[in-house]
């Protein structure tokens, strides 16, 4: 295939593209090279201008004059989406991009509705959408609001509307990180059907082993700047982890040093907590210094049990305990005040201030507790802190007063994860915790929940990743339509999982 | 599914029961309000404050605000007249009106879609200089016109309906057509949803900027128009002040966000039909001026509260 | 027929003066039939709000409707409606055209008294600023009036005629911080109305300056209190009688009610100038009567 | 690093280049704006502005608004007034105005932060139920006091500045110290910029916003007692009329976001000053009443437009 594939001329060429923001460059120099009928992959760290480079060609951003796109050899003008689109561009863009007041449908073909003389045609909507809909094994009704989907689901839209459009180019950008593995599976398949059209297809993910099952290429950038390319054939971890670094990386997630026996207490117990409408009577129980995996597939209610664990919903049935000691959980507050901490799976809508420094982000959670008299600010207890979080959690930053939207993803999560550790928790809920995460910070994430682990505290970890759980929970629950399905045990199977999770084995453990 | 119908069908509904409430309340306390006479009357004081409300929708629902109508409807007001005084062409008065209503409104669209200037300040920069300018149209006075060509729209009816609320009716019906049938109206709820999704998705949103503004400034000149047909006058510095907070209200109490993408055009029209009930059976039960000001401001406040509590009964987010 | 129900549509409520008329309107009333039913509002100014409430008015099935009306020209046709209706609409204080009676002061002659006080003072000769409000009847009645008064000397110059003061306190302290600056010498100001004048006449002494004084109409009860002081740069104020002249109204408007034309449609009240001389045999607004 | 510093200093300083850009005009034209005596009256001028306008940054820093400053300003006006006639005690009428706006402003605090209304539809309603109280306090005329024991504070100065540029520049720096030294200020950009994650993070978000509206309540009663004093006479129905746009105004122009988050109160202290010296300088140049309009309209359009040029001249984006 990779034979063929090279002597095809290139669909597109971007040569020499520089990106500058303000007063710091995010691209420079970069080419690329896509043929038609190739899966390309695009690899880098946690802002390595992947995503700008995408935006450029989607015309979301404009690039710095001296750079060229080609289009079958043809010079493109870019600039503007609705240009990118004729040339048959469509892009599934990293930070969901759909209109929370509009139903699925409306969303898939927004710019591009079927119309008679500028009237909606509602008919022929819902007659283009729902094949798209049935071949990714969307479950959910096309007209339901997308204010009501959960972040996986959204991600299936964002998916389907880039397969509206007759695109000759599909630039997909980390379309994985809320999917599990059946989603992902329905995913791969469309992508080798489109391949098979001689659609190209750019992959960006921080998942190795998509990039091992899908890639045909794969190119790296490293600190906005093009590092190469390597061909199928040459694809080894440790090759593209070098270049992507520009170091060795060894080995991620091991665990064999910890050991959790049954002899520990249990710091958070619940029982039978549900709010009466996505979840319900879910019982479980974590001892200190033990990792909860929570699996499930998307739209289960893994997000939902554990925003109810942590008062940021209402509950109508159920108990916290903590420490053996029943506790009256109806706020966050509450939660942390007991200490019960909670990453959301959705930072930039729900964990970050994107407009305050990192500092304040760090320690919006105790500058109360570190307050002088009268509620001051203590500014030196909190670039200390601040410090202290971005050198013990390697957050890389050129400071700590630059505001956290200016982070790469991967930083921004770790300056998330520094908040809540600041609150010094007995038990904390990692929901998706290294989602759109690189490898390098992954990495840097699981040594740090080991080490949360080592002393004592209780953690839960909610993840789409399959792999990931497999590396570091030594327990697993499974969630299926708002219930506690089954339980994995050591040895960790995937199987095992994946069975409870679809439903098709016995009931709760 | 059926507890689902039901409730879809309550937040359809919105502040109907509130309406329906407050026309009973006080029919029982007056004896009057629900008169055939009397109720023409509030659909008349209601017409105007529904057009401009129906303007404000669209430029509510992209997340924008829109303070210049009153100022507008004064300018068009003013020309309604003036050209009415015309011989022979007294007719023009009202395209006249309306299309001085969408140059204003078109001005302020480019600015805010082009320029990306906050709404807020630029239509607040033209309440100021537009107010200016209709005061500048009439010199400073009042214009009159005691046979203006066109008055039946502003005393006249159809089989017993105001003229004024006919056209109210026909602006409602009209906005709701574009906003829920064509993919013009899609594009208005995407700006307002989310507006970086809807430009990466291809829609121009400076166009659809701009359409909202203008059609907000169009309806403010019908407006004018309109208050220039039932008064046979118009004054360039008294008409239309504060007509803006008027609309706003009616918009927000029809339950559209003043974040944008979320709102009904038909929740508008009981806003603004709430309000105009609510001026006029104060007057009819005999409430002093300054106590109608005190349960005005009380009712609006209570209304969106039992609102609220009503759909928050329903479901548990 | 009786006197039922009233209904009375002022310009602004929560002016004294108008609390005044409906005073007026309210114990003339009550002589006649005291259960009469009075509903009081405000039209903020605005005629569309005024002609909705005229029609509420209407429905509401009133027999006289009291009309202080926003717009002297433009309110006609809802006049006509109103009688048209079966009700009488009597006119105060702004001319309303065919109204069945009209009261009103002679607001020409309000400009004229204050500003010859102004021309007499000065010895014809000097710089005069005119402090002007909303264009409404009145205040371009008084306008008028004080310029053909200062008009007939020819060593009187006015300054400025084109500052809006919005006839309050407030922006009488505004407009006349400004004229201030940019006049060295002033020798006497003509303000529209009282609060007008005390809201300037604020500025003046904040800015220490006193080389004029102030002349105005009105009457109302803080200019009575700056007169009776003796040290005010008030100097004169043309008075109006809003409680009278609003319940002279009522009374011809019920006669006319009871089937008799008055004699005169429009009645026009002599403002009566006061000045610190005078003032302590001025019956003010808010006496008592 | 020089340029990105450079752009910071620039962004940082805001509309004031606008607004020296204005006072250098009118002093050409005029000649005398530059004068002392007359800088002394725009500071006057601009302080009841500056008052309302902090309690106003605020709320809006919280992706809030409050219509009902005005309002409460002319209720705790006539409040300063009443009091300050009952012999002995006049001078209470000061803190009686202050804790009359606290009390307003905390009953729209709590019915937003607690009942989860609308922040415009509830200051709507109290715009008009509050203005209706203050009409009631007075029953409806204006009450005054010649021998008002407290007006220093409106006519007197201290070395020359006046009392109330020193009560507003003092709000200023107080409202500074709570936004930028303590923890709540913190808290209220949190809210501003993300208020469900400020609660995920245990921030308890009605309290900051009952805060918010609390302050811009209490500092609507200050300028009450500012507006009584200097007038020695407050009128329920006339004062504080629209008041609401000119603090929203210098907000805006001050740079402070609409959806909350961002935005400085030297900013809005600009942004007063700005309002202040327009309406100032054009009757100094002897602009006509309305002529003065419609400037003032497109100055405060162009002062917006120039300021985002600036800012995009140094950026790309
Ligand atoms: N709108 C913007 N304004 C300023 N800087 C930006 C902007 N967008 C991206 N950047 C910066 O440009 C660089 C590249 O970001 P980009 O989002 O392209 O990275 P990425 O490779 O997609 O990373 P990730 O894997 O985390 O998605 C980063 O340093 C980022 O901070
Ligand atoms: N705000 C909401 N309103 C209505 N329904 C919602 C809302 N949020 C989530 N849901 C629904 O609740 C169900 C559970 O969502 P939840 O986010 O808990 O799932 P999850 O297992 O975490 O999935 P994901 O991996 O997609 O995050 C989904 O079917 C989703 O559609
Ligand atoms: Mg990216
Ligand atoms: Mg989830």
């Amino acid at each position: 295939m990779t034979a063929t594939a090279n002597e095809q001329r290139p669909l597109l060429e971007m040569r020499d593209i520089s990106k500058t923001f303000g007063a710091s460059k995010a691209l420079s120099q970069v080419s690329l090279t896509v043929r038609a009928g190739e899966v390309h992959a695009l690899m880098g760290e946690n802002g390595a201008g992947k995503s700008t480079l995408m935006k450029i060609l989607s015309g979301a951003y404009t690039a710095d004059p001296g750079g060229s796109v080609l289009i079958e050899g043809v010079p493109a003008t870019l600039g503007d989406p609705l240009k990118a689109k004729a040339y048959g561009i469509a892009v599934i863009y990293q930070e969901l991009s759909l209109a929370p007041n509009l139903t699925v449908a409306q969303n898939m073909f927004l710019g591009n509705e079927p119309s008679r003389f500028g009237l909606a045609d509602r008919a022929e909507m819902r007659r283009r959408a729902d094949p798209i809909l049935k071949q990714l094994g969307i479950d959910f009704d096309a007209s339901r609001r997308v204010a009501e989907l959960s972040l996986g689901e959204r991600q299936m839209v964002e998916i389907a509307r880039a397969l509206t459009t007759n695109a000759r180019i599909i630039v997909m950008d980390e379309p994985t990180t809320s999917l599990t593995s059946r989603e992902t599976e329905k995913l791969f398949d469309v992508i080798a059907r489109l391949k098979a059209d001689g659609i190209a297809i750019i992959y960006i993910s921080h998942r190795m082993e998509e990039i091992y099952q899908l890639s045909d290429r794969v190119s790296v950038l490293r600190d906005g700047a093009y590092v190469g390319t390597l061909d199928r054939a040459d694809l080894s971890a440790s090759k593209l982890v070098s270049m992507m670094v520009g170091r060795d990386l060894s080995s991620f997630y091991k665990k064999e040093h910890r050991q959790v026996t049954g002899e520990r207490a249990a710091v958070l117990s619940v029982t039978n907590i549900g709010d009466g409408v996505k979840v319900h009577d879910c019982s479980f129980e974590v001892r200190a210094g033990e990792v909860l995996g929570i699996a499930g597939l998307v739209g289960s209610g893994r997000t939902e049990l554990a925003r109810l664990v942590y008062g940021a919903d209402r509950r109508t049935t159920g108990d916290v305990m903590l420490n053996g000691k029943p506790i009256s959980v109806t706020s966050p507050r509450d939660a942390l005040d007991a200490g019960i901490a909670y990453l959301t799976e959705d930072r930039k809508a729900l964990g970050l201030f994107l407009d305050m420094s990192i500092s304040d982000n760090i320690n919006i959670g105790v500058i109360a507790a570190d307050a002088k008299a009268g509620g001051v600010l203590d500014f030196a207890r909190a670039r200390e802190r601040a410090a202290q979080a971005v050198k013990s959690l390697s957050i890389r930053t050129a400071g700590t007063q630059i505001n956290v939207g200016a982070l790469s993803g991967g930083n921004q999560q770790k300056a998330l994860l520094a908040r809540l550790l600041e609150t010094r928790p007995k038990a904390i809920i990692l929901d998706e915790p290294t989602r759109g995460v690189d490898v390098g910070a992954k990495s840097e994430i699981y040594r740090i929940i080991d080490e949360l682990a080592q002393n004592g505290i209780a953690i839960v970890v909610i993840s789409s990743d399959l792999p990931e759980i497999l590396g570091i929970a030594d327990r697993v629950l499974v969630m299926r339509e708002g219930r506690i399905a089954g339980e994995v045990n050591q040895p960790i199977e995937q199987e095992a999982i994946m069975a409870f999770a679809t439903g098709t084995t016995g009931t709760a453990a | 599914m059926d507890k689902l119908k039901f409730r879809s069908t309550l937040t359809a509904l919105g502040m109907l029961p509130v309406l329906v409430l407050l026309a009973i309340g006080f029919h029982v306390l007056s004896g009057r309000f629900l008169s055939v006479n009397n109720l023409s009357i509030v659909m008349q004081q209601a017409s105007i404050n529904t057009v401009l409300a129906a303007g404000m929708t669209f430029v509510i629902l992209t997340g924008g605000i829109d303070l210049s109508v009153g100022s507008i409807l004064a300018a068009s007001a003013m020309i309604a007249v003036i050209v009415s005084l015309v011989p022979d062409l007294g007719m023009l008065g009202v395209p006249a009106a309306i299309a001085a209503g969408l140059a204003c409104g078109f001005l302020n669209g480019a600015i805010i879609a082009w320029l990306k200037l906050p709404p807020f300040i630029v239509t607040l920069g033209s309440l100021t200089a537009i107010r200016g300018v209709a005061r500048l149209l009439g010199s400073d006075t009042t214009v009159f016109n005691p046979d203006l060509p066109f008055d039946f729209i502003g005393n006249g009816s159809l089989f017993g309906v105001p003229w004024l609320a006919i056209i109210a009716i026909a602006t409602i019906i009209v906005s709701w057509f574009i906003l829920k049938r064509t993919v013009l109206g899609t594009w208005i709820y995407a700006v307002g949803g989310n507006s970086e999704a809807a430009r990466l998705t291809g829609i121009k949103v400076p166009l659809v900027l701009l359409f909202v503004y203008s059609m907000s400034g169009l309806l403010s000149g019908l407006g004018g128009a309109m208050s220039a047909a039932r008064l046979y006058a118009a004054n360039g510095l008294q008409l239309g002040q504060a007509y803006e907070l008027d609309a706003i209200a009616a918009v927000i109490l029809g339950g559209t966000s003043f974040v944008g993408g979320v709102g009904s055009i038909w929740g508008t029209l009981i806003g603004a039909l709430i309000i105009a009930v609510l001026s006029n059976g104060l007057i009819l039960v005999g409430v002093s001026d300054i106590w109608q000001y005190i349960i005005k401001g009380l009712v609006i406040i209570v209304a969106v509260g039992l609102d609220r509590y009503r759909l928050k009964g329903l479901s548990r987010t | 027929k009786d006197l039922n129900k009233i209904g009375i549509s002022v310009g602004l409520l929560g002016n004294p003066f108008f609390v005044a008329t409906i005073k007026g309107i309210e114990d003339r009333a009550k002589e006649i039939n005291p259960n009469v039913e009075v509903t009081s509002v405000s039209a903020d100014y605005d005629l569309n709000k005024q002609v909705s409430q005229i029609d509420s008015f209407i429905a509401a099935g009133v027999d006289i409707i009291m009309l202080n009306a926003v717009d002297a020209k433009a309110i006609a046709p809802a006049v006509k409606k109103a009688q048209a209706a079966g009700v009488v609409v009597a006119a105060f204080d702004v001319s309303a055209p065919g109204a069945d009676v009209t009261v009103m002061t002679n607001n020409v002659k309000a400009g004229e008294e204050a500003c010859n006080y102004i021309a007499e003072k000065l010895g014809n000769k000097g710089d005069v600023v005119i402090i002007n409000g909303p264009a409404s009847s009145s205040i371009l009645e008084r306008v008028q009036g004080c310029k053909e008064a200062l008009g007939k000397h020819a060593d009187i110059k006015i300054l400025s005629d084109d500052q809006n003061g919005q006839g309050s306190r407030d922006g009488g302290l505004a407009v006349m911080q400004g004229l201030l600056t940019r006049f060295d010498k002033i020798d006497a100001v003509f303000a529209i109305n009282d609060p007008t004048a005390i809201g300037a006449e604020l500025a003046a002494k904040q800015l220490n300056r006193s080389e004029f004084f102030f002349t105005a109409v009105d009457g109302a009860p803080d200019i009575e209190k700056a007169l009776a002081s003796g040290n005010s740069m008030i100097k004169a104020s043309a008075s109006q009688d809003p409680y009278v002249m609003a319940g002279e109204a009522l009374k011809l408007g019920v006669e006319v009610l009871n089937g008799k034309k008055p004699a005169e449609p429009v009645v026009l009240l002599d403002p009566q100038l006061i000045t610190a001389d005078n003032v302590k045999d001025y019956k003010g607004w808010t006496a008592a009567r």
